[in-house]
Protein backbone atom coordinates (compact mmCIF):
# COMPACT_ATOMS: atom_id res chain seq x y z
CA UNK A 1 0.00 0.00 0.00
CA UNK A 2 1.38 3.45 -1.38
CA UNK A 3 1.32 5.61 2.00
CA UNK A 4 -0.91 8.98 1.66
CA UNK A 5 0.62 11.95 0.84
CA UNK A 6 0.55 14.82 3.32
CA UNK A 7 -0.44 17.52 2.29
CA UNK A 8 -0.82 21.13 4.71
CA UNK A 9 -4.11 22.59 4.70
CA UNK A 10 -3.28 25.06 7.50
CA UNK A 11 -3.12 29.07 6.94
CA UNK A 12 -2.05 31.37 9.70
CA UNK A 13 -4.89 33.94 9.55
CA UNK A 14 -7.58 34.47 7.52
CA UNK A 15 -7.95 33.30 4.15
CA UNK A 16 -7.45 36.21 1.70
CA UNK A 17 -9.77 36.98 -1.32
CA UNK A 18 -6.45 37.51 -3.47
CA UNK A 19 -5.16 33.82 -2.68
CA UNK A 20 -9.04 32.32 -3.52
CA UNK A 21 -8.43 34.58 -6.97
CA UNK A 22 -5.12 33.01 -7.49
CA UNK A 23 -6.06 29.54 -7.12
CA UNK A 24 -8.92 29.88 -9.56
CA UNK A 25 -6.81 31.84 -12.31
CA UNK A 26 -3.93 28.74 -11.70
CA UNK A 27 -6.99 26.17 -12.91
CA UNK A 28 -6.75 28.23 -16.65
CA UNK A 29 -4.44 25.65 -17.75
CA UNK A 30 -6.40 22.83 -16.67
CA UNK A 31 -9.31 22.79 -19.68
CA UNK A 32 -10.71 19.45 -19.00
CA UNK A 33 -12.60 21.28 -16.22
CA UNK A 34 -16.11 22.11 -17.07
CA UNK A 35 -17.35 23.56 -13.23
CA UNK A 36 -15.60 24.36 -10.39
CA UNK A 37 -17.21 24.28 -7.28
CA UNK A 38 -15.79 26.37 -3.73
CA UNK A 39 -17.10 26.64 -0.55
CA UNK A 40 -16.01 29.20 1.87
CA UNK A 41 -16.50 29.53 5.21
CA UNK A 42 -16.98 32.69 6.96
CA UNK A 43 -16.48 33.65 10.49
CA UNK A 44 -20.22 34.82 12.52
CA UNK A 45 -20.56 37.99 14.41
CA UNK A 46 -22.86 35.76 16.53
CA UNK A 47 -24.41 36.82 19.40
CA UNK A 48 -24.57 35.16 22.72
CA UNK A 49 -26.48 36.13 25.84
CA UNK A 50 -25.90 39.74 24.96
CA UNK A 51 -21.99 39.11 24.20
CA UNK A 52 -21.09 39.48 20.12
CA UNK A 53 -18.54 37.45 18.74
CA UNK A 54 -15.55 39.48 17.58
CA UNK A 55 -12.89 36.53 16.38
CA UNK A 56 -12.36 32.33 16.39
CA UNK A 57 -9.16 31.21 17.40
CA UNK A 58 -8.83 27.83 15.46
CA UNK A 59 -6.48 25.14 17.14
CA UNK A 60 -5.83 22.15 15.96
CA UNK A 61 -3.84 18.51 16.61
CA UNK A 62 -2.16 19.39 13.61
CA UNK A 63 -0.65 15.76 12.69
CA UNK A 64 -3.54 14.08 13.33
CA UNK A 65 -5.43 16.59 11.19
CA UNK A 66 -3.26 16.12 8.17
CA UNK A 67 -3.36 12.35 8.25
CA UNK A 68 -6.99 12.64 8.29
CA UNK A 69 -7.66 14.85 5.68
CA UNK A 70 -5.27 13.19 3.41
CA UNK A 71 -7.52 9.96 4.59
CA UNK A 72 -10.80 12.21 3.26
CA UNK A 73 -8.54 13.38 0.16
CA UNK A 74 -8.14 9.40 -0.98
CA UNK A 75 -11.67 8.46 -0.16
CA UNK A 76 -13.85 11.51 -2.10
CA UNK A 77 -10.70 11.01 -5.30
CA UNK A 78 -11.95 7.17 -5.28
CA UNK A 79 -15.46 8.23 -5.09
CA UNK A 80 -16.01 11.15 -7.33
CA UNK A 81 -13.78 12.15 -10.49
CA UNK A 82 -12.48 14.99 -9.82
CA UNK A 83 -9.81 16.64 -12.00
CA UNK A 84 -8.10 18.36 -8.69
CA UNK A 85 -9.59 19.47 -4.96
CA UNK A 86 -7.89 22.05 -2.57
CA UNK A 87 -8.08 22.75 0.94
CA UNK A 88 -7.38 25.51 2.86
CA UNK A 89 -8.20 25.97 6.89
CA UNK A 90 -7.36 28.43 9.05
CA UNK A 91 -5.07 28.39 12.33
CA UNK A 92 -5.04 31.12 15.08
CA UNK A 93 -6.91 34.38 14.98
CA UNK A 94 -9.51 35.19 12.32
CA UNK A 95 -12.04 38.14 12.34
CA UNK A 96 -15.56 37.99 12.02
CA UNK A 97 -16.36 38.57 8.42
CA UNK A 98 -12.89 36.86 7.33
CA UNK A 99 -13.10 33.40 5.56
CA UNK A 100 -11.49 30.31 7.76
CA UNK A 101 -12.31 27.55 5.23
CA UNK A 102 -11.94 27.31 1.56
CA UNK A 103 -12.39 23.96 -0.06
CA UNK A 104 -12.03 23.69 -3.82
CA UNK A 105 -13.06 20.69 -6.08
CA UNK A 106 -12.76 21.10 -10.43
CA UNK A 107 -14.28 18.20 -12.44
CA UNK A 108 -15.11 17.87 -15.91
CA UNK A 109 -19.01 17.67 -14.49
CA UNK A 110 -20.18 20.49 -12.28
CA UNK A 111 -22.36 18.15 -10.48
CA UNK A 112 -19.23 16.04 -9.36
CA UNK A 113 -17.68 19.08 -8.32
CA UNK A 114 -20.37 20.25 -6.53
CA UNK A 115 -21.05 17.03 -4.33
CA UNK A 116 -17.65 16.24 -3.58
CA UNK A 117 -17.30 20.03 -2.26
CA UNK A 118 -20.27 19.58 -0.09
CA UNK A 119 -19.21 16.36 0.94
CA UNK A 120 -15.67 17.48 1.98
CA UNK A 121 -16.86 20.21 3.84
CA UNK A 122 -19.21 18.11 5.77
CA UNK A 123 -16.38 15.50 6.55
CA UNK A 124 -13.94 18.40 7.39
CA UNK A 125 -16.65 19.71 10.05
CA UNK A 126 -17.24 16.27 11.39
CA UNK A 127 -13.65 14.30 11.13
CA UNK A 128 -10.74 16.91 11.24
CA UNK A 129 -9.19 17.28 14.83
CA UNK A 130 -10.04 21.69 14.85
CA UNK A 131 -11.39 23.73 17.67
CA UNK A 132 -12.62 26.95 17.63
CA UNK A 133 -12.59 29.48 20.68
CA UNK A 134 -15.18 32.25 19.91
CA UNK A 135 -13.79 35.25 21.39
CA UNK A 136 -16.46 37.56 22.52
CA UNK A 137 -15.93 41.52 22.40
CA UNK A 138 -14.66 43.57 24.95
CA UNK A 139 -13.95 39.93 27.18
CA UNK A 140 -15.09 36.40 27.89
CA UNK A 141 -15.08 33.80 24.65
CA UNK A 142 -16.74 30.16 24.53
CA UNK A 143 -15.84 27.16 22.65
CA UNK A 144 -17.64 26.99 19.22
CA UNK A 145 -20.39 23.81 18.60
CA UNK A 146 -20.50 22.54 15.58
CA UNK A 147 -24.40 21.57 14.53
CA UNK B 1 7.13 7.98 28.59
CA UNK B 2 4.17 8.95 26.98
CA UNK B 3 3.13 12.59 26.39
CA UNK B 4 -0.56 13.14 26.69
CA UNK B 5 -2.11 16.17 25.22
CA UNK B 6 -5.33 18.28 25.50
CA UNK B 7 -6.97 20.39 23.04
CA UNK B 8 -9.90 22.49 22.42
CA UNK B 9 -11.93 23.23 26.54
CA UNK B 10 -10.24 20.39 27.76
CA UNK B 11 -7.08 22.98 28.45
CA UNK B 12 -9.61 25.06 30.28
CA UNK B 13 -9.95 21.99 32.92
CA UNK B 14 -6.52 20.82 32.68
CA UNK B 15 -4.90 24.39 32.64
CA UNK B 16 -2.37 22.58 30.54
CA UNK B 17 -2.19 21.77 26.54
CA UNK B 18 0.56 18.74 27.19
CA UNK B 19 2.35 16.84 29.91
CA UNK B 20 4.83 13.81 29.77
CA UNK B 21 4.00 10.24 31.64
CA UNK B 22 5.50 7.56 32.84
CA UNK B 23 4.52 4.33 31.48
CA UNK B 24 1.17 3.62 31.60
CA UNK B 25 -0.87 0.15 31.04
CA UNK B 26 -3.48 1.38 28.92
CA UNK B 27 -6.07 4.24 28.22
CA UNK B 28 -8.56 3.46 30.85
CA UNK B 29 -6.09 3.85 33.24
CA UNK B 30 -4.89 7.34 31.42
CA UNK B 31 -7.91 8.31 31.80
CA UNK B 32 -7.93 7.60 35.62
CA UNK B 33 -4.76 9.07 36.35
CA UNK B 34 -5.91 12.05 34.59
CA UNK B 35 -8.92 12.91 35.88
CA UNK B 36 -7.06 12.63 39.30
CA UNK B 37 -4.99 14.86 38.18
CA UNK B 38 -6.97 17.24 36.79
CA UNK B 39 -11.19 16.85 38.34
CA UNK B 40 -12.49 18.75 35.89
CA UNK B 41 -12.01 16.57 33.50
CA UNK B 42 -14.51 14.76 35.87
CA UNK B 43 -17.34 16.50 33.24
CA UNK B 44 -15.60 16.69 30.08
CA UNK B 45 -16.70 15.17 27.24
CA UNK B 46 -13.39 13.63 24.95
CA UNK B 47 -12.34 11.48 22.56
CA UNK B 48 -8.89 9.79 22.65
CA UNK B 49 -6.50 9.31 20.21
CA UNK B 50 -3.12 7.36 20.08
CA UNK B 51 -0.28 8.31 17.75
CA UNK B 52 -2.91 9.94 15.70
CA UNK B 53 -5.31 7.30 15.18
CA UNK B 54 -8.83 7.72 17.18
CA UNK B 55 -9.39 4.70 19.44
CA UNK B 56 -12.67 3.88 21.10
CA UNK B 57 -12.21 1.23 23.16
CA UNK B 58 -9.68 0.58 26.07
CA UNK B 59 -6.07 0.32 24.08
CA UNK B 60 -2.82 -0.47 24.79
CA UNK B 61 -0.48 2.40 25.22
CA UNK B 62 3.16 1.65 24.77
CA UNK B 63 6.09 3.55 25.75
CA UNK B 64 7.09 6.39 23.07
CA UNK B 65 3.02 7.08 22.20
CA UNK B 66 1.57 10.65 22.15
CA UNK B 67 -2.16 10.18 23.52
CA UNK B 68 -4.62 13.05 22.71
CA UNK B 69 -7.58 13.96 24.55
CA UNK B 70 -9.85 15.56 22.53
CA UNK B 71 -13.33 17.61 22.51
CA UNK B 72 -15.46 17.30 19.81
CA UNK B 73 -14.49 19.06 16.56
CA UNK B 74 -15.58 22.44 15.93
CA UNK B 75 -13.73 23.58 12.64
CA UNK B 76 -14.82 25.20 9.46
CA UNK C 1 -47.65 42.99 -6.42
CA UNK C 2 -44.66 44.05 -6.68
CA UNK C 3 -42.55 44.00 -10.05
CA UNK C 4 -39.57 42.04 -9.77
CA UNK C 5 -36.14 43.98 -10.07
CA UNK C 6 -34.21 43.89 -13.09
CA UNK C 7 -31.04 42.99 -12.81
CA UNK C 8 -28.38 42.81 -15.66
CA UNK C 9 -26.22 39.28 -15.17
CA UNK C 10 -24.52 39.28 -18.34
CA UNK C 11 -20.76 40.21 -18.71
CA UNK C 12 -19.08 40.56 -22.14
CA UNK C 13 -16.30 38.05 -22.15
CA UNK C 14 -14.70 35.79 -19.34
CA UNK C 15 -15.71 36.50 -15.81
CA UNK C 16 -12.24 37.58 -14.28
CA UNK C 17 -10.59 35.91 -11.02
CA UNK C 18 -10.19 39.29 -10.12
CA UNK C 19 -13.49 40.16 -10.15
CA UNK C 20 -14.77 37.23 -8.00
CA UNK C 21 -11.86 37.65 -5.28
CA UNK C 22 -13.77 41.58 -5.09
CA UNK C 23 -17.37 40.42 -5.24
CA UNK C 24 -15.71 37.99 -1.86
CA UNK C 25 -14.22 40.98 -0.31
CA UNK C 26 -17.36 42.73 -0.55
CA UNK C 27 -19.31 40.15 1.79
CA UNK C 28 -16.89 40.56 4.89
CA UNK C 29 -18.73 43.51 6.30
CA UNK C 30 -21.89 41.15 6.20
CA UNK C 31 -21.68 39.55 9.59
CA UNK C 32 -24.14 37.36 9.61
CA UNK C 33 -23.29 35.33 7.03
CA UNK C 34 -21.67 31.53 8.32
CA UNK C 35 -21.12 30.04 4.48
CA UNK C 36 -21.05 31.03 0.89
CA UNK C 37 -21.31 28.40 -2.10
CA UNK C 38 -19.83 29.59 -5.27
CA UNK C 39 -20.28 27.74 -8.81
CA UNK C 40 -18.21 28.36 -11.87
CA UNK C 41 -18.64 27.69 -15.06
CA UNK C 42 -15.21 27.11 -17.13
CA UNK C 43 -14.82 26.06 -21.06
CA UNK C 44 -14.11 22.88 -21.63
CA UNK C 45 -11.38 22.46 -24.63
CA UNK C 46 -13.26 19.20 -25.85
CA UNK C 47 -12.28 17.19 -28.57
CA UNK C 48 -15.25 16.12 -31.05
CA UNK C 49 -14.30 14.10 -33.74
CA UNK C 50 -10.56 15.36 -33.54
CA UNK C 51 -11.50 18.84 -33.19
CA UNK C 52 -10.67 20.73 -30.23
CA UNK C 53 -13.02 23.58 -29.04
CA UNK C 54 -10.83 26.82 -29.04
CA UNK C 55 -13.70 28.99 -26.97
CA UNK C 56 -17.55 28.80 -26.72
CA UNK C 57 -19.49 32.13 -28.14
CA UNK C 58 -22.73 32.86 -25.68
CA UNK C 59 -25.58 34.46 -27.16
CA UNK C 60 -29.05 35.26 -25.48
CA UNK C 61 -31.99 36.38 -25.54
CA UNK C 62 -31.13 39.16 -23.02
CA UNK C 63 -34.60 40.81 -22.00
CA UNK C 64 -36.16 37.57 -21.91
CA UNK C 65 -32.80 35.46 -19.67
CA UNK C 66 -33.17 38.83 -17.64
CA UNK C 67 -36.80 38.31 -16.37
CA UNK C 68 -36.58 34.89 -16.20
CA UNK C 69 -33.14 35.27 -14.08
CA UNK C 70 -35.31 37.96 -11.60
CA UNK C 71 -38.04 34.90 -11.64
CA UNK C 72 -35.82 32.53 -10.27
CA UNK C 73 -34.01 34.45 -7.84
CA UNK C 74 -37.58 35.60 -6.43
CA UNK C 75 -38.11 32.05 -6.26
CA UNK C 76 -35.08 30.90 -4.49
CA UNK C 77 -35.03 33.81 -2.17
CA UNK C 78 -38.09 32.98 -0.73
CA UNK C 79 -37.47 29.19 -0.39
CA UNK C 80 -34.04 29.57 0.98
CA UNK C 81 -32.71 31.78 4.08
CA UNK C 82 -30.22 33.68 1.77
CA UNK C 83 -28.68 36.72 2.85
CA UNK C 84 -27.35 37.48 -1.08
CA UNK C 85 -26.98 36.17 -4.13
CA UNK C 86 -25.09 36.76 -7.31
CA UNK C 87 -25.21 36.15 -10.71
CA UNK C 88 -22.89 36.23 -13.59
CA UNK C 89 -23.03 35.11 -17.22
CA UNK C 90 -20.85 35.52 -20.31
CA UNK C 91 -21.73 36.58 -23.23
CA UNK C 92 -19.60 36.77 -26.27
CA UNK C 93 -16.23 34.65 -26.76
CA UNK C 94 -14.97 32.88 -23.46
CA UNK C 95 -11.60 30.90 -24.32
CA UNK C 96 -11.40 26.67 -23.76
CA UNK C 97 -9.98 27.74 -19.77
CA UNK C 98 -11.88 30.93 -18.93
CA UNK C 99 -15.21 31.12 -16.63
CA UNK C 100 -18.56 31.73 -18.19
CA UNK C 101 -20.69 31.14 -15.11
CA UNK C 102 -20.17 32.30 -12.07
CA UNK C 103 -22.97 31.96 -9.32
CA UNK C 104 -22.45 32.85 -5.55
CA UNK C 105 -25.09 32.44 -2.69
CA UNK C 106 -24.34 32.85 0.98
CA UNK C 107 -26.22 32.17 4.25
CA UNK C 108 -26.03 32.31 8.26
CA UNK C 109 -25.84 28.29 7.62
CA UNK C 110 -24.06 26.17 4.80
CA UNK C 111 -26.15 24.04 3.63
CA UNK C 112 -28.75 26.82 2.65
CA UNK C 113 -25.86 27.91 0.97
CA UNK C 114 -24.71 25.11 -0.74
CA UNK C 115 -27.94 23.83 -1.64
CA UNK C 116 -29.15 27.36 -2.86
CA UNK C 117 -26.49 27.69 -5.39
CA UNK C 118 -26.54 24.51 -6.76
CA UNK C 119 -30.51 24.77 -7.64
CA UNK C 120 -29.84 27.88 -9.07
CA UNK C 121 -26.96 26.92 -11.47
CA UNK C 122 -29.06 23.91 -12.40
CA UNK C 123 -31.99 26.28 -12.88
CA UNK C 124 -29.72 28.82 -14.87
CA UNK C 125 -28.90 25.58 -17.30
CA UNK C 126 -32.11 24.71 -18.17
CA UNK C 127 -34.53 28.30 -17.70
CA UNK C 128 -32.02 31.08 -19.42
CA UNK C 129 -32.67 31.29 -22.78
CA UNK C 130 -28.56 31.63 -24.07
CA UNK C 131 -26.73 29.48 -26.37
CA UNK C 132 -23.06 28.71 -26.85
CA UNK C 133 -21.69 28.16 -29.96
CA UNK C 134 -18.25 25.55 -29.29
CA UNK C 135 -16.12 27.16 -31.74
CA UNK C 136 -13.15 24.75 -33.08
CA UNK C 137 -9.52 25.37 -33.37
CA UNK C 138 -8.88 26.31 -36.67
CA UNK C 139 -12.49 26.42 -38.46
CA UNK C 140 -15.60 24.97 -37.43
CA UNK C 141 -18.10 25.21 -34.87
CA UNK C 142 -21.30 23.34 -33.42
CA UNK C 143 -23.80 24.36 -31.42
CA UNK C 144 -23.62 22.97 -27.58
CA UNK C 145 -26.23 20.94 -26.14
CA UNK C 146 -26.73 21.08 -22.45
CA UNK C 147 -26.56 17.89 -20.54
CA UNK D 1 -46.08 45.05 -37.17
CA UNK D 2 -44.24 41.60 -35.48
CA UNK D 3 -40.80 41.37 -34.61
CA UNK D 4 -39.69 37.35 -35.13
CA UNK D 5 -36.51 36.95 -33.86
CA UNK D 6 -34.59 33.64 -34.07
CA UNK D 7 -31.38 32.17 -31.75
CA UNK D 8 -29.04 29.74 -31.61
CA UNK D 9 -28.27 27.11 -34.00
CA UNK D 10 -31.76 28.39 -35.17
CA UNK D 11 -30.16 31.14 -37.22
CA UNK D 12 -28.24 28.75 -39.29
CA UNK D 13 -31.46 27.83 -40.55
CA UNK D 14 -32.92 31.22 -41.16
CA UNK D 15 -29.53 33.04 -41.92
CA UNK D 16 -30.98 36.18 -39.96
CA UNK D 17 -31.48 36.58 -36.56
CA UNK D 18 -34.99 38.92 -36.76
CA UNK D 19 -37.44 39.73 -39.20
CA UNK D 20 -40.44 41.66 -39.15
CA UNK D 21 -44.11 40.56 -40.49
CA UNK D 22 -47.10 42.18 -41.06
CA UNK D 23 -50.17 40.99 -38.80
CA UNK D 24 -50.36 37.12 -38.30
CA UNK D 25 -53.10 35.41 -36.43
CA UNK D 26 -51.60 33.12 -34.19
CA UNK D 27 -48.31 31.09 -33.30
CA UNK D 28 -49.16 28.28 -35.53
CA UNK D 29 -49.96 30.74 -38.34
CA UNK D 30 -46.42 32.24 -37.68
CA UNK D 31 -44.68 29.13 -37.95
CA UNK D 32 -46.10 28.41 -41.23
CA UNK D 33 -45.24 31.41 -42.84
CA UNK D 34 -41.47 30.85 -40.97
CA UNK D 35 -41.41 27.87 -42.75
CA UNK D 36 -42.22 28.77 -45.88
CA UNK D 37 -40.01 31.70 -45.72
CA UNK D 38 -37.20 29.25 -44.31
CA UNK D 39 -37.37 25.92 -45.18
CA UNK D 40 -34.71 24.55 -42.75
CA UNK D 41 -36.67 25.37 -39.84
CA UNK D 42 -38.83 22.10 -40.96
CA UNK D 43 -36.10 20.18 -39.54
CA UNK D 44 -35.64 22.15 -36.70
CA UNK D 45 -36.48 21.88 -32.34
CA UNK D 46 -37.27 24.90 -30.80
CA UNK D 47 -39.64 26.82 -28.71
CA UNK D 48 -41.83 29.94 -28.68
CA UNK D 49 -41.92 32.79 -26.45
CA UNK D 50 -44.25 36.29 -26.77
CA UNK D 51 -42.85 39.10 -25.19
CA UNK D 52 -40.41 37.22 -23.08
CA UNK D 53 -42.73 34.57 -21.94
CA UNK D 54 -42.89 30.97 -23.31
CA UNK D 55 -46.14 29.95 -25.07
CA UNK D 56 -46.80 26.33 -25.28
CA UNK D 57 -50.02 25.88 -27.11
CA UNK D 58 -51.11 28.40 -30.02
CA UNK D 59 -51.61 31.20 -29.16
CA UNK D 60 -52.83 34.81 -30.22
CA UNK D 61 -50.47 37.32 -31.36
CA UNK D 62 -51.20 40.71 -31.28
CA UNK D 63 -49.70 43.76 -33.50
CA UNK D 64 -46.50 45.25 -31.88
CA UNK D 65 -45.54 41.09 -30.11
CA UNK D 66 -41.98 40.43 -30.32
CA UNK D 67 -41.90 36.43 -30.93
CA UNK D 68 -38.87 34.76 -30.63
CA UNK D 69 -37.91 31.22 -31.60
CA UNK D 70 -35.58 29.54 -29.03
CA UNK D 71 -33.37 26.20 -29.76
CA UNK D 72 -32.79 24.26 -26.31
CA UNK D 73 -31.04 26.59 -24.18
CA UNK D 74 -26.89 25.68 -23.59
CA UNK D 75 -25.96 28.46 -20.95
CA UNK D 76 -23.25 27.84 -18.57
Amino acid sequence: MEAKKIRNIFTAGPVEAAFIADSIAKHSTKTSIGGHSIFLGQVRADLMDGKQVEAIEYTSHVDMALEVMATIREDIFTRYALTCMHVHHSLGVVKAGEICLFVFTSSKHRKVAIDACSECVERIKAELPVWGKEIFEGEGYQWKINQ
Amino acid sequence: MIEVMFFGQLTDATGVSSVMVEEVGNTDMLIQMMKQRYPALESSTYMIAINNAMVTENSIVTPGSKVAFMPPFSGG
